[in-house]
């Protein structure tokens, strides 16, 4: 009785839940084709028969949780509605989850689309994926996140940041700022500029984070300070020409959260700020940096004017950060842009799959605070 | 007895916490000159506001000798759906509070259907509840991150329940007030109504309790439901408090939660248990949460800390319970 | 005689495989205690749940204060007066005593639990039942026997006009029965009627006004208590008669070699300075109340629970034994009172548990001799003549007195020559008691010796050798079958209340 | 349906597992039918294939322990933080390729050690010895690589040979591995001592000490099984998907007691299947890679899973209902 149960119980259930999932999730399909891909269906059938359209991509992006993406998936859709092709994304739930990440790269390979366009979590681990795509004559483009040592033949092209750029153009923005208050400093009075990163992991953030650290440095130096850097052991044994923290008259402090949540980096916020010698703070993600905001919420310490409080500044958009640069919480931030790199990796595939050649396209991290905030080539890069 | 009546109606076990608290904050305060500020004490509260609410609710299943787990991705999910209302479909910011409470309702419902009607072991059954909740915001909003609607905006009044700024920039945590008042009325509950006797008494022997004809279904579900409700509240205030919810995390929440309460004298075999302990065993996780980092301790110590001192503060009941 | 309250008639009950109950008869009068007898599985139990509405019934009338009823649930029951007090205690160990006396109707002011009057209220209650418990102590605090009398004040307090004691004394010193029956004598004297469910035949004569006896589903018949013998009872029960006189001498030659020597043993409160010899061959039966000491020595003996001094002698070595292991390796086997918790384990079959204390003996280099383990599950299965369809049975599948058997098998198995039982025929019926007496008295000829804990005097008068009464923790007296009698052992166990 | 029960040869496989079988050949059929065929490749089960093997290792340990009665629901940080460790070591203090993989192992099973110890010898509750050792876990990981995620070396490399566990040229030598795993996993559950004392004690706890044996050690062992069987997974993890990360590995929790769960291991200890395990993984995993063949994300998979896991369970708990 008791295995009769459980076979019509089991059977029934998985049948159900298959049901479902067929039914439900063919309802979401729908929802997301209204958001993401609506364009793209009225253009098909406008347009249906040019010559160059009607080809398939697979785009996977490091996850759908912050807005960033959000606006990559437009940058996506604008493309596919000119271009007259059709494109699938598809991300894991968590940008840490690199198994489900490389899943669904293997899982689009038998897709068999005419390209990828891949947002890779972890570089290293796609590798294996790489050559699977490049076995089955697959072109890949890497967006967002640009792949070293990708298999031969797998990665046509990269469409991303230069992360390093981007954060050394955090650290020429904030500088000025704080210029007067570095001069003033002494070994006895040292100033304090903080660096909230994400988890030490990607490659390209380790290149933002160290991007933003070697700049500063190499400025402060420029006015005959010595630095110190100071907090996650991999950013201090990382950087170069520093000296010990008692000898030094400017410290930068990074702090690294345990996870990539809002509350725990702006716990790590809060230790710095409240330090009383801390000139300014950054914000190397959308998440840290809303760490950074979230932690002024109590503390109340950040303005645009260094001799009122600490600086500052952060990194990608959101509503928060544009709302902290519009009420004068933050001097600025450094935006990438997904929407073109969204854009131009569907430009990019499309010609792979007409047979041009393409190249390279470094995209650029651009500094944006109150005043070029609507300029047009800065705000349609500024998602919500 | 002299113990007991200096301390009112304090229990030993909260008064060993309380004692804890005292000592971390000495500590602290002594390692690190910013730890003993105004806005560090903020910080704190702020910190702990969404697990206190989270610890509240979680004590009830708890003391009936079963567990939540799905309140963690169970908050990211709700204030998911309600910022997901507000932000992309226009409701007012009351209605997406009342829509992130009443999932969190809703969800208790269904764990309390699932715990006490189909009998399936709370463990599990809340495992699965977290796993479906985890999958269930990001399902219905698309699967992209929401931000309520900040302080400094029109509609982001709500956020001044948890935090008012005065004119001279002055942060008064107000959250702490309403936490207060609903530790007492929770404490109420439990101590002093039917539910809460029930809740007991389930935990304590759930069959004596059904043959003393207590409707046992309805009052084992309703302390799912108060899980719920409180993981809903949690989701308000995870929202007020933080700028951007974002969907995939929430996960490892509720340990925070559940461990403060086993740290505040909660028995996690059930019938023991109070609310105030809950309360002062997460201020112990939080203060450990934001403390350490002030003592120059990397963050992951933290977790290395808490996983000690859960298993302390259990071994500290099984020693007793060896006299 | 007073008036008929409650008639239960032509009551009949199936369950899938199982005749439970077959046109059962019931008759209860106001203002008197009627005994209702029965073997285990005889279906006294199941017929007063059908009463209170635990179960329902598939045919037959319940007839109550002159109205046909039919309770859904106990609650119902409860409401219409009709109250239980359990087999096994249904406290709430974290809640207080008033807590527990109103749970289900607490009195409120508003949403709040009015505690205070619920303390008052329990506090006359107790006064009326002349009992001394404070209302606000935790339950689990109080003795066994206090929460007994909790579970009696609260049924009294549902203004019960039928109460149903279902085996109440099971837990109870010989005090808290008397203690108890004064109760139920004033119960009486206010018209109120109980059905009193017992094995002890001894408590039937001295409370009980009518007996009706169950065997197998189906009403024996009704004899009034004064008018019949204990005899006439067993015989309605079981249809033969079985009853049989206490052992008069002991049958262990004095010179008998002593294979346990237990010195000074010392383990809390209820162990104080216990000292005794166990010869080979002997049945040393362990007397006293309830909380006497009696199972805690054995267990403290045994490496179950820690000791805080004491030497232990086998069979003249001295040995130290701190866990059971230690115990298991010195020959000694515990056969507990609660098998289901202590003996068996229910969910593995008669082979895997006989073979569980020697697994040793049972292994083929690393992987377990599952033949092995079966061929000798069989013997013992013949040899104990335990019923059961087969040795891959589980044992959860067989009654008390079976699973009995296989905890002794698991202790042959392992070649124990020191056999503790405690209370080794609880919960097992007539028949299958004398069974086990017969195995016990098998085994001693065989060579081994035994350790008996009984609560029972007849069942210690009849199987021991030697009787140790202990009381309070200490060692009260040892008295030779021959000189024992019930007086002289129940002023031994009595010694230290006094 | 009485009769196909009494067939002696249903008896001697199980009806349960056969309906278990029954169940994910049905799944298969139903992802290959919508996926229009796309599914049935070979490619597809061998890439399937590879990345449940891990979870495979994680089920089969955390049967061990759930057949004891108790829960562990460290595995899956505690995975990371073999790999992390051990994977530091290696890329950055060039420890070989060999200690690292049995380093892995090895802090497995000292956390399988630490968990049993506490749960055996203190009577700490399980469920609160998870939650303490899976925040050790992630802490211990995240402050010896400094927060960073690691790297072990790709295929091509000189030390790139591990990945052969998994498969050499499409061969899949991991489901070699772990079917063999699995089956010294069910000899050792079913015909030992091991096992026995295990199975017998998650039954009834008490009366098996009682019986003079050492129950503490026995209880311990189960996790230390675990333990071992979670280092290996985590070697089979890397091997997979090469790089972890400090602070995850929470969600493998959820899949591994799922899959363990669905296989017929009872929650409340004593009973366990092994091959039951074995096929629940599979369903899992056959469940992830439909999902994703037919374009949902992730969370459809939460989701479902949750659903069928409840499905499972109580269909566990309304027989054993029906028995008593």
């Amino acid at each position: 009785m008791k295995k009769k149960m459980l076979a019509i119980l089991l059977g029934a259930v998985m049948v159900l839940s298959l049901a479902a999932c067929g039914g439900g999730g063919g309802d979401a399909k729908d929802d997301t084709k209204k958001d993401d891909t609506k364009k793209e269906e009225t253009k098909k059938d406008d347009e249906g028969g040019s010559k160059d359209g009607g080809y398939h991509f697979e785009v996977i992006v490091k996850s759908f949780q912050s807005t960033y993406w959000q606006a990559a998936v437009i940058g996506i859709d604008n493309a596919c509605e000119e271009l007259g092709v059709t494109a699938n994304a598809n991300g894991p739930a968590n940008e840490s989850d690199i198994a489900d990440q490389i899943q669904m790269i293997d899982s689009a390979i038998e897709k068999k689309p005419d390209g990828i366009g891949l947002a890779a979590c972890d570089t290293n681990s796609v590798m294996d994926s790489l050559t699977k795509a490049a076995e089955a004559g697959i072109p890949v483009v890497c967006f967002d996140t640009g792949i070293d040592n990708a298999p031969e033949g797998s990665v046509y092209a990269t469409v991303a940041t230069d992360n390093e750029a981007a954060g050394a153009c955090a650290a020429e923005n904030m500088f000025p700022v704080i210029e007067d208050k570095i001069k003033a400093a002494t070994v006895d009075a040292k100033v304090r500029i903080g660096e909230v990163n994400q988890d030490a992991t990607g490659l390209n953030i380790q290149q933002r984070g160290n991007g933003f650290i070697v700049k500063m440095i190499e400025l402060c130096n420029g006015v005959d300070k010595k630095v110190a850097v100071v907090g996650n052991e991999f950013y201090v044994n990382a950087a170069e020409g520093t000296v010990a923290e008692s000898e030094a008259e400017v410290i930068i402090e990074v702090g690294v959260p345990a996870q990539t949540t809002v509350d725990l980096a702006s716990t790590e916020a809060q230790k710095i700020m409240a330090k009383d010698d801390t000139i300014a703070i950054w914000g190397s993600n959308q998440t840290t940096a809303e760490g950074v905001i979230t932690a002024n919420g109590t503390l109340n310490k950040l303005s645009t004017d260094p001799s009122k409080g600490i600086i500052g500044a952060g990194f990608d958009a959101g509503t928060p950060q544009k709302e902290a640069i519009k009420n004068g919480q933050f001097i600025g931030s450094v935006t990438q842009s997904p929407l073109m790199m969204g854009y131009e990796c569907i430009q990019t595939l499309n010609k792979i799959a007409k047979g041009e050649s393409v190249s390279d396209i470094p995209m650029d991290g651009y500094w944006y605070d109150m005043e070029n905030m609507e300029d047009d080539n800065i705000k349609p890069n500024l998602y919500d | 007895m002299v113990k007991k009546r200096a301390f009112g109606k304090l229990k030993g076990r909260e008064v060993m916490v309380l004692g804890i608290i005292a000592a971390m904050i000495i500590l602290f305060s002594f390692l690190s000159p910013t730890f003993r500020t105004y806005p560090t004490l903020v910080s704190v509260l702020d910190n702990s506001y969404y697990i206190t609410l989270m610890a509240l609710g979680v004590t009830f299943p708890l003391i009936t000798g079963g567990v939540d787990l799905s309140i963690g991705t169970g908050l990211v999910s709700y204030a998911l759906i309600g910022g997901y209302l507000i932000v992309h479909q226009g409701v007012p910011v009351g209605v997406g509070i009342l829509a992130c409470i009443g999932m969190g309702v809703l969800i208790g419902v269904f764990n309390g259907v699932l715990v006490a009607v189909m009998d399936l072991p709370p463990f599990l059954a809340t495992l699965c509840t977290c796993m479906i909740t985890r999958g269930l915001g990001p399902a219905l909003c698309g699967g992209f991150g929401v931000s309520w609607p900040s302080a400094l905006s029109e509609s982001g009044a709500f956020r001044k329940i948890f935090k008012f700024t005065t004119a001279n920039g002055t942060v008064v945590p107000i959250g702490i007030i309403f936490i207060v008042v609903l530790v007492l009325i929770m404490s109420f509950v439990l101590n002093h109504t039917r539910v809460g006797r029930y809740t007991i008494a389930i935990g304590s022997n759930k069959e004596a309790t059904r043959l003393a004809g207590v409707n046992v279904k309805f009052y084992h579900m309703l302390a799912y439901i108060i899980s719920g409700l409180f993981a809903g509240l949690a989701g308000v205030a995870y929202a007020a408090t933080y700028a951007t919810i974002y969907p995939g995390s929430g996960a490892g929440f509720e340990l925070d939660a559940i461990g403060g309460a086993i740290v505040g004298g909660v028995s996690a075999s059930g019938g023991v248990g109070s609310i105030i302990g809950a309360f002062l065993g997460v201020i112990v996780i939080c203060l450990m949460k934001v403390g350490l980092p002030f003592i120059g301790l990397q963050a992951n110590w933290q977790q290395i800390f808490t996983g000690l001192v859960l298993i302390a503060a259990v071994l500290i009941d099984v020693v007793k319970k060896k006299k | 005689m007073g008036e008929v309250i409650l008639t239960m008639k032509d009551i009949d009950k199936s369950f899938p495989g199982v005749h439970a109950l077959d046109h059962v008869d019931l008759e209860v009068r106001k203002g008197e205690v009627l005994a209702l007898m029965g073997e285990n599985g005889a279906g006294k139990s199941t017929l007063m749940k059908v009463l209170t509405g635990i179960y329902k019934k598939d045919s037959g009338t319940i007839t109550y204060e002159g109205k046909e009823v039919e309770f859904k649930n106990t609650r119902e029951a409860q409401d219409a007066g009709i109250v239980i007090v359990h087999q096994e205690l249904n406290m709430l160990g974290h809640l207080t005593v008033a807590q527990n006396l109103f749970i289900g109707r607490e009195f409120k002011k508003g949403i709040r639990i009015d505690d205070k009057k619920m303390n008052e209220e329990a506090k006359k209650l107790f006064d009326r039942l002349n009992v001394n418990i404070d209302p606000k102590e935790t339950m689990s605090n109080l003795t066994v026997g206090k929460q007994q009398m909790c579970e009696i004040a609260k049924a009294v307090s549902f203004d019960a006009k039928v109460i149903i004691f279902d085996e109440p004394s099971a837990a109870l010193t010989e005090s808290e029965i008397e203690e108890m029956f004064k109760i139920i004598r004033d119960l009486k004297k206010k018209d109120i009627a109980m059905v009193y469910i017992s094995h002890r035949m001894d408590e039937i004569k001295v409370i009980t006004d009518r007996v009706t006896v169950m065997r197998d589903g189906t009403y024996v018949g009704t004899l009034i208590t004064e008018e019949c013998t204990k005899e006439d009872i067993i015989n309605m029960m079981v249809g033969r008669v079985i009853y049989e006189d206490p052992k008069t001498e002991s049958a262990v030659p004095k010179d008998a070699p002593v294979v346990l020597k237990v010195e000074h043993l010392n383990a809390g409160k209820m162990v104080q300075d216990v000292s005794f010899e166990l010869r080979k061959g002997e049945i040393l039966g362990f007397s006293g109340l309830m909380g006497a000491g009696r199972t805690e020595t054995a267990r403290a003996l045994f490496g179950a629970d820690p000791k805080e001094g004491g030497d232990i002698y086998v069979n003249g070595t001295k040995v130290t034994i701190n866990t059971p292991q230690d115990a298991v390796d010195c020959g000694l086997g515990y056969l507990s009172e609660d098998r289901k918790r202590y003996g068996i384990v229910v969910q593995k079959t008669v082979a895997q548990n006989t073979s569980m204390a020697f697994m040793k003996n049972f292994m083929k280099g690393i992987f377990i001799d599952k033949k092995k383990e079966k061929d000798v599950a069989r013997e013992y299965v013949d040899a104990l003549a335990t019923k059961t369809p087969s040795v891959e049975q589980l044992v959860v599948n067989l009654s008390g007195g079976n699973q009995q058997k296989v905890v002794v098998a698991k202790w042959l198995a392992r070649n124990s020559d020191i056999l503790i039982f405690d209370e080794p025929t609880r919960g097992i019926d007539v028949g299958a008691k004398n069974e086990i007496y017969k195995l016990m008295n098998k085994l001693v000829a065989e060579g081994k010796s035994i350790i008996m804990i009984s609560s029972e005097m007849t069942e210690i008068l009849r199987m021991s050798d030697r009787i140790v009464v202990m009381c309070e923790g200490k060692k009260t007296g040892e008295l030779d079958i021959a000189e024992a009698t019930q007086e002289s052992i129940m002023n031994l166990a009595t010694r230290e209340i006094a | 349906m009485e009769k196909i029960k009494q067939n002696a040869l249903v008896q001697k496989v199980g009806f349960n597992r056969i309906v278990l079988i029954f169940v994910l050949l049905l799944m298969y059929l139903m992802f290959g039918l919508l996926t229009g065929g796309a599914f049935f490749g070979f490619s597809r089960i061998a890439n399937a294939l590879n990345y449940a093997y891990f979870l495979g290792f994680l089920s089969l340990g955390v049967t061990f322990v759930i057949a004891t009665g108790g829960i562990d629901f460290s595995i899956g940080p505690v995975m990371f933080c073999c790999a992390l460790v051990s994977g530091y070591s290696l890329t950055m203090y060039g420890v070989p390729m060999v200690i690292s993989l049995v380093m892995s192992v090895l802090i497995g099973v000292l956390f399988g050690t630490f968990n049993g110890y506490l749960v055996a010898y203190w009577n700490v509750p399980p469920f609160i010895v998870s939650m303490a050792s899976m925040n050790i876990a992630k802490g211990i990981a995240a402050v010896f690589t400094k927060t960073q995620s690691v790297s072990w070396p790709q295929s091509s490399t000189e030390d790139g040979w591990y990945r052969n566990f998994v498969s050499v040229n499409g061969f899949p030598i991991g489901l070699i591995v772990f079917l063999l795993v699995a089956v010294v996993c069910a000899v050792v559950l079913n015909q030992t001592k091991w096992g026995r004392y295990i199975l017998c004690l998650g039954s009834n706890e008490e009366a098996v000490r009682l019986s003079g044996v050492n129950v503490k050690r026995w209880k311990m062992l189960a996790y230390i099984i675990c333990g071992t069987l979670v280092g290996i997974a985590s070697i089979y993890f890397v091997a997979a998907y090469t790089t972890v990360q400090p602070g995850y590995g929470d969600q493998y929790n959820n899949e591994a007691i799922a899959g363990c769960v669905m296989g017929g291991t009872s929650m409340v200890g004593g009973l366990a299947s092994i091959s039951g395990t074995v096929i629940g993984v599979f369903i899992i995993s056959l469940l992830q890679q439909g999902i994703l063949a037919l374009g949902f994300t992730k969370e459809y998979q939460y989701i479902i899973t949750g659903l069928i896991v409840i499905a499972a369970v109580y269909a566990d708990v309304s027989a054993r209902r029906r028995k008593n």
